[in-house]
């Protein structure tokens, strides 16, 4: 038995790197510390893919990577409006393929943002991010907003490592000294906790933000007495303790990127931020979901110029969420193929999108079998980033760091898996004289 | 401390405002979406009790949720956080059944917020790669 | 007066992948002096490789035109798929006949574009100048900026017969929109100039605009809760509550007008 | 391997000496030789030949650079190109994406980039960017300044720990030298404050002086081959020049072994300003060139303004967040836990505001005030006063009189009432534009004794030919040939022909590893180990930057003095 410290958790944007875990005949066989729930599940792992297969009527049949590279190149060369999605869930190296590929095929390339935090980038193009790492939430946060996030349930750790419950050098009494402000429709785990819980209408969070603003800035005189579900009286209440924060947080979640006005949510609430700003100091951050969205976000600007949704049709990057991304390509039916790496449309898109990934060749690398196994028609089995193979990724706050490889794997890493299909791609374009 | 609950959007019957999220079962399953904990924490509908009483629907009986994109059928479970008029689904293939994939320019499904109907069903709830056979062909 | 027509072929459209065809090569002031040869010769993108019109379109030319302004070019078959048409063009007519793709009048500088029915997303955006006339409804951002630009439409008009989607006119600068019918979320949005008429409902119009005028003639639902009384004022005979805002963007900016029933 | 005979060049090499000679360059195996035997030939028939271009400052890498690209597509948008069989997809204007950062550069004729400034705990995302970017050898100056555990040792009096710590963080970055950004003012900004120089920061009870005067002794101690490289305080404020010069004396009496100076200060253009508000704002150029001609111990690099629209991007937290609280548009910043931070807006240079004008005059000023190139750069701090491929720009504007009159002729009036540009008569020659483009950069990096910024034997064959004769005068073909070179060699291998980007061989890695005592380093561990235990979000053993990240190395080792 080998005891592993400092193990880095991959499967969500907190990213926790303090996980002590044991290893024995190349198997994680416990984990002792630092991970949650939900990251002690990923390191201990789950039923795999066995094989590389392809669809023969209707049935995935088993065959070599060799079998499986020539399909899945064969596929994505012949396609006129080829879709590659994903990029989540595993590391920048396997990323920066990713979009080596989508160049040579002249694919369009979307990620998990699309469905995620996609708003949050509009929103961030539009006004900006007044942000900070994690650490300086810990070290000098006494006011911490959660706005349509549970963290409590969706980043378990997140609040007693970085927040509300974390001690650092200026907080080192903790949440005792701290007030915790969450803004939900629903009562949940994490709005039990906090010190004030605005339970606003469903859909109106924007009014909501735009009336803090307002207040910020002075003009409470216009406020109506009601908004969004919330009294004035609360709203004017929530604002002073804003502004008499020494240092605060906002973090935001789904809860406002998928409801009503998505991206212009997001607007208002760095919009509220930067209001707050004028009288203390507050930051904003996005609560990033897989481990690695941050990550293909990042290779994906420094490469192409642009964060995800990008169509590399004419050879140059054109950006444009909303036309280009994967949910949108999908329920016009755009795309005649489409390669779903580290993510899962099958569970996570609208259903009217999933019907036509079904009705096209669709190739399908990951470690673990999913919703999109089902339809998939080329199937590869992959290591297990962060378990089986290292690499970089970026936490929610951008912070860059390297998973471990704990046990090795009979699978290869995704980085391989793309680079000989793009070998073979580029094998095939040759031989058509492209 | 203060706690505002004047809460107003209250429908209705069976007409709910449906919206989809997290959950840490569901995230802790997100490796294995096959397995039965999965299927248990994500196939199902949270209501409120008196919603649930309206509906004349116990927990762990089938419910049918229907928008204008499509309908399927979950579990009910009760949830006492979930205002009344506000149904939650765990985020996974169930809830996507019914959600629009238009995103209105925006690159985002309205994930949350959509128009929906309940009802109590006999009918038996899919398991996810029954769910997916129903998008072949 | 030259017309030019272009019939999409009904193949283009007909697979289980209906992959668009983009036609910015295809305005007016680009097809001005060729012959149907060389019409036919001028490529366009569809996916991702580029394709003679000729093979994508049928083409026919009648008569001859001495500028571009003497173009006009009839757009036919399923169009519904057909993106980016009359992007750029300063001058001439285009007539779309059908429902038409995204970005349609993107960057129209001149001329006019009909579209005999309804228009997908983008339509006008970064409009600067001409004519827009869309008979059926314009899906979102109609009118409005490229990403992270923080100016949309400058200049023309745009009339919608329908309804319009979310964000009409976002951080519009100059110019006119009508809109017939309802428009949803956010009409105005970051406006700083122009003006935008609604004939029908809105919800939470103007939100962070800084100048300009919007006036809704139908019910206003979720009015922001930032904008500030100044009194009443007729317009066509009808009583209009006028606001001013958007407060939320400071008082010093707060320049912008609504009117409201 | 291949050998190149660059022939009948008028070849500028100021570190050699050589002003413009005739004269043959033999490169053999990447290296500048005596002879060569059997050589590809190169002939440059009477063309302006030169070293390989040295870039001292620019921000190419690293988080903010690329938050800079995230949240501007509008930026992203205006420099679209398609890929070719040589080169991959190329998009943005002031915030390129790193293979455009790769070809522009080395169209220029620039061989070698600093990116100047790398916050440690995100040092992997600079070394990742780093790596993409084609062509170009590379190196990143990590910041050192607002960071607790210097503010401590400062504070504490101990330099020997301080240089300790320095050393730490230069291995675990894999960092090139020690990069001060308004030293305090970045802690303070944790708190939405901001300080000067001899301001004390609050619970470290330091100042800013003695942050930048304690680096500067732990610098020399590691004598490390470039000296501290620093954004004084206050950039970009009215009357600001009062504090450039007082931070110029600070290290007066810093002793070095090495020969160079003792601090380079960066983007002055930023730092030369007069007046007390944007209303008497006038230049300040003349004093602070003034004090570089009487002193030797400070080099600075001018920070000149590109007119247009660009993306303003600091380490500075507070001044970006005055530059938007002035424009009002989109802005971003991210503080970086017990290290530093960044802030990021995007600005336009205006020919017609009066402040712009101004400022745009006063790089220029510097640049011909300034008698000795040997103690000044060409920059543009990238792309905070505008993008570097705006140097051609520059290049043509400091070797024509006439060109500069003519671009003033177009600017707003207060040219002629508060600043000096019109009443200087100087022009560069090629020998002097050599210098502040690579012989000066190279060797106050120290990293002409590695091999870059000359062509003697010996030398890196890095080289760079104008398509222009040595007499040439007029600005417009001065400009043209420096933005497009006929050939750009890198280690001895054609990557630009006739302005085309021709072969995109990878860059190298430039990073000092300083060695110290085990016995002080092992002290100094203890107080880190606290820092990570506590207050640090990331642990110790994952922090340091692996060598998966830095592929093509070059090591550069460094022993300190006892």
């Amino acid at each position: 038995m080998v005891e592993v410290t400092d193990v880095v958790c991959s499967l969500c944007g907190c990213v926790c790197d303090d996980i002590v875990v044991e290893v024995e005949d190349n198997k994680v066989t416990k984990v002792k510390r630092g991970a949650c729930s939900v990251g002690k599940s990923k390191l201990m792992g789950h039923n795999r893919i066995k094989s590389p297969a392809i669809r023969v009527n209707g049935e995935l049949k088993d065959c070599s990577y060799d079998e499986a590279i020539k399909k899945a190149a064969e596929i994505l060369a012949a396609s006129r409006r080829p879709l590659l999605y994903g990029w989540s869930s595993t590391v920048c190296e396997a990323d920066k393929v990713g979009v080596e590929l989508a160049e040579e095929l002249g694919a369009v390339i979307d990620n998990t943002a699309s469905v995620c935090h996609g708003p949050s980038v509009l929103a961030i193009q539009d006004v900006g991010l007044p942000s900070c790492t994690l650490g300086e939430v810990k070290n000098r946060a006494d006011v911490i907003i959660y706005w349509g996030a549970n963290p409590a349930e969706a980043h378990a750790n997140h609040m007693k490592r970085y927040s509300y419950v974390s001690k650092g050098f200026w907080t080192e009494e903790g949440k005792k000294a701290k007030k915790l402000v969450v803004v939900d429709v629903r009562a949940t785990k994490t709005s039990k906790m906090a010190d004030v819980f605005l339970q606003i209408e469903q859909g109106k969070d924007y009014l909501v933000f735009s009336a803090l603003r307002a207040i910020l800035y002075g003009h409470a005189d216009v406020v109506p007495d009601e908004v969004g579900g919330v009294s004035k009286k609360d709203l004017l209440e929530t604002a002073e303790m804003m502004k008499g924060a020494k240092f605060g947080a906002t973090f935001f979640g789904m809860g406002v990127t998928h409801t009503g006005a998505r991206q212009n949510n997001i607007v208002n609430a760095i919009q509220m931020t930067r209001a707050a700003h004028t009288h203390t100091k507050f930051t904003i951050t996005p609560m990033r979901g897989h481990y690695n969205v941050a990550g293909i976000n990042q290779v994906c600007t420094w490469e192409t110029g642009f964060p995800f949704a990008v169509d590399l049709t004419r050879g140059y990057a054109w950006y444009n969420p909303g036309e280009l991304s994967a949910t949108d390509l999908l329920i016009r039916q755009e795309c005649d193929a489409a390669l779903i790496i580290a993510s899962d449309p099958g569970a996570h898109f609208p259903g009217e999108s999933i019907k036509h990934l079904a009705k096209i060749p669709v190739i399908q690398i990951d470690p673990f079998p999913n919703p999109t196994t089902e339809f998939a028609d080329v199937v590869f089995p992959a290591a297990v980033s962060g378990v089986e193979a290292e690499g970089n990724v970026y936490r929610m706050d951008n912070i860059p760091i390297r998973l471990r490889k704990l046990i090795d794997s009979e699978y290869p890493e995704d980085e391989a898996i793309l680079k000989r299909i793009l070998d073979e791609v580029r094998a095939i374009k040759e031989k058509e004289g492209n | 401390m203060f706690v505002c609950t004047r809460y107003k959007w209250i429908k209705m019957g069976t007409k709910v405002n449906l919206i989809s999220g997290r959950t840490t079962v569901q995230g802790r399953n997100l490796d294995s979406k096959l397995s039965e904990e999965y299927f248990d924490e994500v196939a199902r509908c949270d209501l409120n009790k008196a919603d649930l009483e309206k509906l004349g629907v116990a927990a762990d009986e089938s419910v049918k949720v229907n928008t204008s994109y499509g309908e399927v059928i979950v579990k009910a479970k009760e949830d006492g956080g979930t205002p009344e008029g506000i149904a939650f689904m765990p985020m996974g293939p169930w809830a996507n059944a019914v959600v629009s994939g238009d995103t209105h320019g925006a690159g985002m499904p309205v994930y949350k917020g959509i128009d929906a109907e309940i009802e109590k069903t006999g009918e038996k709830v899919l398991h996810v790669k029954e769910l997916m056979q129903t998008y072949m062909g | 007066m030259q017309t030019i027509k272009l019939k999409l072929k009904s193949e283009v459209t007909s697979g289980v992948a209906k992959i668009p065809v983009e036609v910015d090569s295809l305005t007016p002031d680009k097809l001005f002096g060729k012959t149907e040869a060389e019409i036919k010769a001028v490529t366009v993108w569809w996916g991702n490789k580029e394709e003679n019109t000729g093979d994508l379109f049928d083409v026919s030319v009648d008569g001859t035109a001495g500028s571009a302004d003497e173009v006009k070019i009839v757009l036919d078959g399923d169009l519904s798929r057909v993106k980016r048409i009359g992007d750029g063009m300063t001058a001439g007519e285009i007539e779309a006949n059908g429902d038409v793709d995204m970005h349609c009048g993107a960057m129209m500088n001149g001329g006019k574009i009909t579209v005999k029915g309804n228009a997908d997303c983008w339509a006008g955006r970064e409009m600067h100048g001409g004519d827009l006339v869309i008979d059926g409804d314009a899906a979102a951002n109609l009118c409005a900026m490229y990403r992270g630009e923080t100016t949309g439409m400058t200049g023309g008009k745009v009339t919608v017969g329908g309804n319009a989607d979310e964000c009409v006119g976002q951080y519009m600068g100059g110019g006119e929109i009508v809109i017939k019918g309802n428009a949803r979320m956010l009409a105005g949005l970051n406006m700083h100039g122009g003006k935008i008429v609604i004939e029908g409902d809105a919800v939470m119009p103007g939100a962070d605009m800084t100048s300009g005028e919007i006036t809704v003639k139908g019910t206003v639902r979720d009015m922001m809760p930032s904008f500030k009384l100044e009194g009443t004022e007729s317009i066509d005979g009808a009583e209009y509550k006028k606001y001013s805002g958007d407060l939320a963007m400071t008082a010093k900016k707060a320049k912008g007008t609504l009117y409201v029933k | 391997m291949a050998e190149v005979l660059i022939k009948n060049g008028v070849v500028y090499d100021p570190l050699n000496g050589v002003k413009g000679e005739k004269k043959d360059i033999c490169i053999r195996d990447g290296k500048v030789v005596e002879s060569v035997t059997n050589p590809k030939v190169i002939d440059a028939e009477g063309r302006v030949v030169m070293p390989g271009g040295v870039d001292i400052h620019s921000h190419i890498a690293g988080g903010k650079v690329n938050s800079g690209r995230l949240f501007r597509p509008e930026d992203g948008r205006k420099g679209l190109e398609a890929k070719t069989k040589v080169c991959r997809m190329q998009s943005g204007y002031s915030v390129p994406n790193t293979f455009a950062i790769g070809y522009r550069y080395a169209k220029m004729g620039y061989t070698f980039v600093m990116e100047a400034a790398m916050p440690p705990l995100a040092a992997r995302h600079t070394h990742e960017e780093l790596v993409d970017i084609p062509i170009l050898d590379n190196a990143a100056l990590p910041l050192l300044d607002n960071n607790w555990m210097t503010m401590e040792y400062v504070n504490g009096g101990d330099m020997d720990l301080l240089a300790a710590y320095v050393a730490w963080i230069m291995k675990a970055t894999k960092g090139f030298g020690v990069k001060i950004v308004n030293p305090g003012g970045t802690e303070m900004w944790g708190w939405g404050k901001n300080c000067s120089l001899n301001d004390t920061v609050p619970t470290f009870d330091v100042t800013p002086a003695e942050i930048i005067k304690g680096l500067a002794e732990a610098n020399e101690k590691l004598e490390m081959p470039h000296s501290i490289h620093v954004h004084t305080n206050m950039l970009g404020h009215p009357g600001n020049f009062e504090i450039t010069k007082e931070t110029y004396d600070l290290v007066k009496g810093v002793n070095t072994v090495k020969d160079r100076q003792v601090m380079h200060t960066t983007h002055t253009q930023f730092h030369s300003y007069g007046g007390t508000n944007w209303g008497d704002f006038e230049s300040k150029a003349d004093a602070i060139a003034g004090y570089i001609n009487q002193n030797d111990h400070a080099t600075i690099d001018i920070g000149s303004v590109i007119l247009g629209d660009t993306t303003t991007m600091t380490a500075d937290g507070p001044m970006e967040y005055s530059l938007y609280q002035i424009t009002g548009r989109k802005w971003t910043n991210h503080d970086v836990e017990l290290e530093t931070g960044s802030g990021i807006t995007p600005f336009l240079y205006s020919g017609k505001s009066p402040v712009n004008t101004i400022q745009w005059a006063i790089g220029m000023e510097l640049a011909l005030l300034v008698e000795d190139p040997w103690k000044i750069a060409l920059t543009t701090d990238h792309p905070n006063a505008g993008p570097f491929i705006g140097y051609p720009i520059l290049i043509s504007m400091l070797m024509s009189k006439k060109r500069r009159e003519e671009s003033s002729a177009d600017m707003h009036k207060v040219i002629y009432d508060k600043a000096l540009l019109p009443s200087i008569d100087r022009e560069y020659d090629l020998n002097e534009i050599a210098i502040i483009t690579r012989g000066m950069t190279a060797k106050a990096l120290g990293l002409h004794e590695h091999g870059k910024g000359h062509l003697g034997v010996g030398a890196d064959g890095d080289v760079a030919i104008y398509d222009m004769s040595p007499e040439e005068t007029d600005a417009g073909k001065i400009q043209k040939a420096f933005l497009n070179t006929k050939y750009t060699i890198k280690d001895g291998q054609i990557v630009v022909k006739d302005g085309e980007v021709v072969a995109t061989p990878d860059g190298k890695t430039y990073f000092v590893t300083p060695e110290c005592d085990d016995k002080l380093t092992d002290e100094m561990m203890v107080k880190l180990k606290d820092k990570f235990d506590h207050y640090y979000t990331v642990t110790l053993n994952n922090y340091p930057v692996q060598d998966a990240y830095v592929p093509n190395p070059y090591e550069i080792k460094t022993q300190m003095r006892g």
